[in-house]
């Protein structure tokens, strides 16, 4: 039965292994549910949240995992809209990494809020001007999208496309798949913008407050940005995990490269527009009656986690990935992309846990917080959430359509 | 949301955002609803074999959609995109005004001792059909597919009445565990079926006065196209170790299958008979 | 947010030099708000303190340190109000009748964004569902309702009261209040007088007059807010370390 | 049916449907678990607050009888619209969680006491009482009260019965300086432009909650001068015009050696001198504690010191106070001090009041009150302890000290759980505030006597005594006789006399302003305004009232002051510490939470001030853990790291006690720790701080 699951041509591990493969991250997953069940039915009291610290680590796994998922538009974007037929090769990967990171995000979201069957308060009294009633239009939009998204690629499954009415059905989604990636796109660009905007328009937090270009804060961009600088960043690490797990090649490594080019010279634009935005708020913080410079006194938060950001994660990934040498070189490329997702995992972190951190009143102290085994807990189910979900979408689907390719040759 | 919503104001931020958001939403809708109907229209339509075969047919490497002119030394690597719809190519109605096909000599020399006889045409799914005195047409499968098939443990034939499509399924053969579906050549409805004993499968009654065969290989094309298949077979049995060993000095044995049971032969008969 | 001066902005002043400190006004306000008693496990950042006492240091080391104590509720944000314009599903309301920024918990579905908004940490969020000791509910302010866990409250100026004083005046045929018959249940309970209360617009009212007075000062005033809560008081050293925030405070890791 | 059908389709294009859903979203989100408020009618009715003897007048908002809310009352002559932070939550009182629903009785050594049902309570005090065992005490935490009257009753009817009425620490002293009775002592603060505050909470509840305000409103005139001392910059020292920073414990050498500096200078009152029988002996006595013996151990310069003392002697009337919560020798030092500048009888120093003019209702037999410290050691075999109210603080090490060891029996009237583990103990259950009728004596800061009621306006719970019924039912146990009839007849009575009297202001609350007792037409329309929150306030005494005769050293041969040794520069000393008067360790209202463990503005039980400075010496954070040990045991407590409290000495929070009084005698006590003296007084004692690593 396994067997009869497996795209054609394509060979996997044996179900035993694969079994043994999926093991931790199911107990993983058990443990999750369990915190999750905890902090639904007990409430937020569970987590080291607190009125103080009110944004922990989910919202700041949320930003991330969202930064990181935004291979899934992008990938859509160069492929159907700007016709960039060769990454058609990791479209399908993008979607599901997509489809995970979102509605990892979204259910991590849903046990964020104090009161989840309210939820849909949002869409019945909309408050157009908050950051966060777009960031949850967008996010429920997209994450609809991308499921809609991620059914071919579940339909393309060798059994399910046996089903005269899933094959068709698959088949007329695809041809309008267009119309989704262009979707798709729009919602990703204010998404991420407005999860940016989300602590750019923080006016009572001077070290994340930065001024409007428009009606949205400067982080709104840097924010898209930076998210469509990284998410081929992270495909391309993915697939080269994937493909190191499975020992498998599942791309040719022009693919690869490709996404790293793509990747690099996003980055390098990120890079100088984050550093002139950088420049712009040391400059208007003092009119804030905040010096710049405190807010990096605290030893935990120097100025070296500026410098880490900007210059280690930002610029010498931009550059390395900028290099056609490096590019050829797999273990350099890889590398490149690890850097360039680590700096916006960083960048994420500082701009919610830092910005909480710092004080605002003047008789505020520096604060520290550390989460709960129930939000590590909740934290670890969506990696071992998306962990499962990818394993058995890599066993079990076509996410690499070159592999097989590969494989006959 | 609404205006019957308390509090709630026509104003211009409200007006841009929710407008937005109501198009968005709204247009996803759309999607769905035209993919749902364009889904129970194609599947009324008796489309699904058609779909099926458009969409495989992306599905499957290059090397499986080498363009029939390849086989005839027109084109040194050509690859179809067009579902191997000869009917509707340019470039192979403008190929055959140049020339006359039937006048190649038949390369004896690049059939590497399958028996393929011309008297009939070839589909690339190693079927053949041949159109009986009657008018109907017999589809039976080639030798090439019989000798990799062998014996198939069971043959799953289509009811009478049931229509094929043109490099639609029309039946399968069971071979332990795989299933491997054969293309019909052409379009039909089935009026016999048989165990293959007497060498064809089905018997089809064209439904229309066009029998449209135009897309099947004949004469000079099939020599060379069966070496190349048996090349690619070939390719898959060999030891990636020790290179290519095969019995009979590179004859073809009677049962591939049975003489490389330790083959992937599920992989093996999706490239070759077109099921990706 | 327009200011609409015609009709009431109701703003504090508080002396902090008459502040002792001493938490009447935080439990008075529990009082009227129908604020349960802290879980066991709260903490002072998981605790529901509408108005919360902090303490302001000089930052010289013993026996040169002095201290005043600051009473921060909600600092009722006339501009930009930082929660307002956050809020998701418009749970925060600026009542352009008073001026007042109200919470309304019934739509607040807990997603503490205005409390991360909130430069003055007014906000709190309901981190346990409220819970009295038995028979201690009879003992409720029948003119507020009582909050679950899981959404966000604050100070509104004793909404409750005001409401109750514009019925009063309605009853009576009147149709403004005067500034005695509206006054919060924390300028009411204070022992020494420390807090004011009244209308901002109308330019003859104590507090409009104290605001005004050279030893009033607001929190975060650079922010743009606007905050309708003034302190007052006369020792520099106060003056020099609002104004000088950040330089001052990093002394310490808080607790957590 | 198509009309019906029809119908339901249109009603979908009008704005009900989406209305009725929108409001229900709206108003029906809330668990069904979570109370909700009384609802009616709002009333409001005024009273006066029990908790401690300020007496201040508080009106309730409340729904039915319900209170919801209270407040001062505006113009009352004790608290002018202030209450203070426990005086607001009294309403919550009735409903503690730790409430005693049933008589407890606890065998030594247990911390767990067995339920005793009204009538075998009620019998077993009775067999303990008549078993001819011994002596017999019974302390009396408020005297002034209808119940005192009645206590004293005991007192004086049974041959085995003493009656021990507890006033203020320092008075009781005071008396025991005096040879002959004082009678009711007050501070007249009011009247003083020269205050010397050893650590009383002056501006943090301590007197009337209104105290504050009014010493803050004599700034603008410049009519008075406050010097605090204390350890640490606490919010009385940081209002007051001058903070003097001594070492804890070091307040009765500093206070004996300002009148060191007194007798030293001559800047002492002549004519009180005069009235010391002993002023030879004690010129002697204190010669010891000159500015610069004292200096070391005090940390306070000598010229600080004999500033201090001159400006005492000079800005005549000045007025020495202290804590409730001050040790016996500090009382005695202090009140040595208003002794000697003479303003003990005069406006502006230790007021003498005239008694309450109830004589024809309760008369007085003129026996010489006494204090415990004048009672005999191991010599109380049975022990009643009135602690209905709080307010009372008692020494546990004293009573230990004066009870019969092993065997001596406690029996006290409390609303909650007060286990003495020493000894077998009754606990009755009694009613609290608004439960009982109760009557007030006056505030420590005032002048003149008074009197105030509180009226019950809700039903006590079954089984529930207030202190008459108490008085009355010991009364019947021991075969003597008390005052018959309930406690609201009584209390009428003792009004009634008042008004006989004709003497003094009465303060309305409906009108707000006092007027003349004569003004008053009867003795119902003085109890109508008694009764809704008004006062009686008695005539200021006359004229010079100074003590006939005084022998200051009966307190000070019982007192044990000497200079330390000196100390090792590196040792830490752990204090016991309460910041205000009103958490004195009896539970308090739940909702206190939001001053201490919910926002730290106050010290929680277990969390000590460190001194920033000793904390890094030990690399602890603030808010961490550090056990504390002494040669008496050890504690784990929170340090909390504050700037205002002096180097190298911890101080343990013994207040905010939110559970019931059990915890305040256990392992989280920190006078456990202390070292005990002769009179059971804390001393500061050496401690050892390890930091615990969780």
């Amino acid at each position: 039965m396994d067997k009869q699951l497996i795209s054609r041509g394509t060979s996997r591990t044996p179900l035993p292994r694969f079994m043994l493969w999926i093991l931790p991250w199911v107990a993983m997953l058990g443990i999750g549910l369990y915190a999750i069940f905890l902090c639904l039915s007990k409430g937020l009291n569970q987590t080291n949240m607190d009125n103080r610290f009110s944004f922990g680590l989910w919202i700041y796994l949320d930003l991330t995992v969202i930064a990181l998922g935004a291979g899934a538009f992008f990938t859509g974007f160069l492929l159907y809209i700007l016709k960039r037929k060769e990454l058609k090769a990791v479209i399908n990967s993008a979607v599901t990494i997509g489809f995970i990171c979102y509605s990892g995000a979204v259910a991590v979201l849903a046990v964020d809020v104090g009161q989840p069957l309210r939820a849909w308060f949002t869409f019945w009294h909309p408050n157009v001007h908050s950051m966060l009633a777009e960031v949850t239009f967008c996010i429920t939009c997209y994450l609809i999208v991308l499921i809609i998204e991620y059914i071919p690629v579940v339909l393309k499954n060798r059994r399910i496309k046996n089903v005269p009415s899933m094959l068709v059905f698959e088949f007329e989604l695809h041809k309008l798949m267009v119309v989704l990636a262009a979707v798709g796109t729009f919602l990703s660009f204010f998404h991420q913008g407005s999860l940016g905007g989300l602590y750019g328009v923080l006016v009572g937090r001077p070290f994340a407050f930065r001024p409007a270009l428009g009606i949205w804060p400067t982080t709104f961009f840097l924010f898209i940005i930076s998210a469509a600088a990284v998410g081929p960043s992270f495909i391309l690490l993915t697939t080269w995990l994937t493909s190191k797990i499975s020992r498998k090649q599942l791309v040719k490594p022009e693919v690869l490269q490709d996404l790293g080019k793509i990747s690099g010279s996003i980055l390098i634009f990120y890079i100088i527009l984050k550093t002139v935005d950088t420049i712009f708020w040391i400059n208007s913080v003092h009119a804030l009656g905040f010096s710049p410079a405190g807010f990096f006194r605290i030893q935990e938060f120097g100025t070296w986690i500026l410098f880490l950001e900007i210059v280690v994660l930002g610029l010498v990934p931009a550059i390395l990935l900028l290099s056609n040498r490096v590019r050829q070189n797999t273990t350099l490329l890889v590398l490149s992309a690890t850097l360039a997702c680590a700096g916006i995992v960083l960048n994420r972190y500082v701009m919610t846990i830092q910005t909480l951190a710092l004080p605002t009143l003047p008789f505020d102290q520096f604060l520290s917080y550390s989460p709960s085994w129930q939000e590590v807990a909740t934290f670890l189910a969506v990696i071992a959430y998306g962990m499962l979900v990818y394993s058995f979408s890599f066993r079990y689907l076509t996410l690499f359509p070159q592999e097989r390719e590969i494989q006959s040759v | 949301m609404l205006s019957l919503v308390f509090a709630y104001a026509w104003s211009t931020g409200n007006i841009i955002f929710l407008g937005a958001f109501f198009t968005i939403v709204a247009i996803i809708v759309a999607t769905l609803v035209t993919t749902t109907l364009r889904t129970l229209r194609a599947l009324r339509a008796n489309a699904a074999e058609a779909i099926r075969w458009k969409s495989d047919f992306h599905d499957m490497p290059s090397s499986s959609r080498t363009c029939r002119h390849v086989f005839t030394g027109e084109f040194e690597r050509r690859v179809c995109n067009n579902e191997f719809n000869c009917n509707g190519c340019e470039q192979h109605a403008l190929l055959l005004a140049q020339q006359n096909a039937a006048a190649m000599p038949v390369n004896a020399q690049m059939n590497p001792g399958f028996a393929l006889p011309l008297d009939r045409l070839y589909s690339r799914g190693h079927t053949w059909t041949k159109q009986n005195t009657d008018g109907t047409y017999v589809i039976g499968v080639d030798d090439f597919a019989a000798r990799l098939i062998g014996t198939p443990s069971a043959i799953d034939l289509p009811a009478i009445g049931t229509r094929l499509s043109i490099n639609g399924s029309a039946w399968n053969f069971k071979k332990g565990e795989t299933s491997v579906r054969m293309l019909s050549p052409l379009e039909g409805e089935v009026v016999e079926t048989s165990d293959g004993a007497q060498g064809w499968y089905l018997r089809v009654q064209p439904l229309s006065a066009d029998v449209k065969t135009g897309h099947l290989l004949r004469g000079a094309e099939v020599g060379p196209w069966i070496q190349r298949e048996f090349d690619r077979l070939q390719n898959y049995l060999a030891d990636p170790k020790i290179g290519l060993t095969l019995p009979d000095g590179g004859m073809p044995v009677r049962d591939f299958t049975a003489e490389f049971p330790e083959k992937d032969w599920d992989a093996i008969y999706s490239t070759l008979l077109l099921e990706p | 947010m327009e200011t609409n001066h015609t009709s009431p902005r109701y703003g504090m002043v508080i002396d902090v030099d008459r502040c002792t400190g001493c938490g009447n006004c935080m439990v008075a306000c529990a009082v009227e708000n129908n604020v349960p008693p802290a879980d066991p496990k709260a903490t002072e950042r998981t605790g529901t303190t509408w108005m919360r006492v902090s303490k302001l240091e000089n930052g010289l080391p013993f026996p040169e340190n002095r201290s005043v104590y600051l009473p921060v509720s909600c600092q009722q944000c006339d501009h930009h109000t930082p929660c307002v314009s956050v809020c998701p599903q418009n749970a925060v309301e600026y009542d352009t009748e008073s001026g007042i920024v109200a919470q309304i918990p019934v739509r607040c579905f807990g997603c503490r964004y205005c409390v991360t908004a909130c430069p003055y940490h007014a906000r709190y969020y309901n981190w346990w569902d409220p819970v009295w000791p038995e028979g201690m509910e009879k003992t409720l302010n029948p003119d507020v309702s009582t909050r679950m866990r899981g959404v966000v409250e604050k100070c509104n100026f004793c909404h409750g009261r005001l409401q109750a004083a514009r019925a009063k005046a309605a009853a009576e045929g009147r149709r403004t209040i005067a500034d005695a018959e509206y006054v919060p249940a924390c300028g009411e309970s204070c022992p020494t007088h420390a807090i004011h209360f009244g209308n901002l617009s109308d330019p003859n009212s104590d507090v409009s007059m104290l605001s005004k007075d050279k030893r009033a000062f607001r929190l975060l005033e650079e922010l743009g807010t606007e905050p309708k809560v003034y302190f007052l008081s006369e020792q520099d050293w106060v003056h020099a370390i609002v104004k000088n925030k950040i330089s001052t405070e990093l002394k310490g890791h808080g607790n957590g | 049916m198509q009309f019906v059908g029809g119908s339901a389709l249109g009603l979908l294009f009008t704005p009900i449907p989406w209305k009725v859903l929108n409001d229900s979203a709206i108003w029906t989100q809330n668990w069904p678990w979570i109370p909700a408020p009384l609802t009616g009618e709002f009333t409001s009715f005024g009273t006066t607050c029990t908790l401690c003897q300020s007496a201040c007048g508080m009106r309730a908002r409340s729904v039915g009888k319900q209170p919801v809310s209270l407040s001062g009352i505006p113009g009352h002559p004790f608290n002018n619209g202030s209450l203070c932070t426990a005086g607001i939550l009294a309403h919550h009182l009735r409903y503690h969680p730790s409430r005693l629903r049933q008589p407890i009785k606890f065998l030594p050594g247990t911390g767990y006491g067995t339920p005793l049902s009204s009538t075998t309570v009620v019998d077993e005090i009775s067999r303990c009482l008549n078993g001819n065992r011994g002596p017999v005490v019974i302390l009396d935490g408020r005297p002034g009260r209808t119940a005192s009257a009645l206590f004293g009753q005991l007192g004086e009817a049974h041959p085995a019965v003493r009656y021990i009425p507890m006033s203020a620490p320092a008075f009781d002293v005071l008396h025991t300086m005096s040879d002959a009775p004082l009678g009711p002592l007050g501070y007249d603060i009011d009247g003083a432009r020269l205050l010397v505050n050893f650590g009383a909470p002056l501006f943090d509840a301590w007197g009337t909650p209104s105290r504050a305000s009014k010493v803050m409103d004599t700034r603008a005139s410049k009519t008075q001068t406050v010097i605090h001392v204390e350890a640490l910059c606490s919010r009385s020292a940081s209002r007051s015009d001058q903070w003097i920073a001594a070492r804890p414990g070091s307040e009765a050498l500093l206070a004996l050696s300002l009148a060191c500096v007194m007798i030293e200078e001559k800047l002492y009152s002549a004519a009180a001198a005069r009235t010391i029988g002993d002023f030879g002996e004690f010129s002697d006595y204190i010669r010891t504690f000159s500015p610069e013996a004292v200096s070391g151990a005090s940390g306070v310069r000598p010229e600080t010191i004999r500033t201090t003392a001159r400006a005492f002697a000079s800005q005549s009337p000045a007025l020495a106070i202290v804590g409730n919560d001050a040790s016996y020798e500090t009382c005695a030092a202090v009140m040595a001090l208003n002794i000697l500048a003479g303003t003990v009888g005069h406006t502006g120093g230790v007021a003498r009041r005239n008694a309450i003019p109830d004589a024809a209702v309760f008369p007085s037999s003129g026996v010489r009150a006494v204090s415990l410290h004048d009672v005999p050691d191991h010599s109380i075999c049975t022990l009643i302890i009135d602690e209905s109210l709080s307010g009372c603080t008692l020494s546990d090490a004293l009573l230990e000290k004066k009870l019969v060891p092993k065997d001596a029996t406690i029996i006290s009237l409390s609303p909650f759980v007060t286990s003495r583990p020493y000894c077998t103990q009754y606990v009755v259950p009694s009613t609290v505030m608004f439960e009982t009728m109760s009557d007030v004596p006056g505030p420590i800061d005032a002048a003149v006597s008074s009197l105030a009621v509180s009226a019950a306006v809700l039903q006590a719970p079954d089984g529930m005594m207030d202190a008459v019924q108490f008085a009355q039912m010991l009364g019947r146990a021991l075969g003597s006789t008390t005052a018959s009839g309930t406690t609201e007849e009584l209390v009428k009575q003792r009004v009634a006399a008042i008004h006989a009297s004709k003497r003094g202001t009465v303060f309305a609350p409906s009108t707000g302003v006092s007027t003349a007792l004569q003004q008053c037409a009867s003795a119902d329309e003085l109890w109508s305004a008694l009764a809704e929150g008004g006062c009686w306030m008695d005539d200021a005494a006359r004229g010079d009232n100074a003590p006939a005769a005084m022998t200051l050293m009966n307190a000070f041969r019982a007192a044990q002051i000497s200079l330390p040794q000196s100390h090792n520069v590196d040792q830490l000393f752990v204090v016991p510490f309460a910041e205000t008067t009103i958490y004195n360790g009896t539970p308090v209202s739940p909702l206190l939470s939001k001053v201490s463990q919910e926002s730290g503005l106050r010290l929680s039980l277990r969390q000590a001030y460190v001194n920033p400075a000793t904390a890094m010496a030990r690399s602890v954070a603030n808010g961490e853990t550090i056990s504390l040990t002494t040669k008496n045991g050890s504690m784990t407590v929170q340090a909390k790291v504050d700037a205002s409290v002096m180097p190298d000495v911890i101080f343990v929070s013994i207040a905010g006690s939110r559970e019931s009084s059990v915890s305040a005698h256990s392992a989280h006590d920190v006078r456990l720790l202390c070292n005990v003296n002769e009179n059971g007084s804390f001393s500061s004692t050496p401690v050892s701080l390890q930091k615990v690593t969780a």
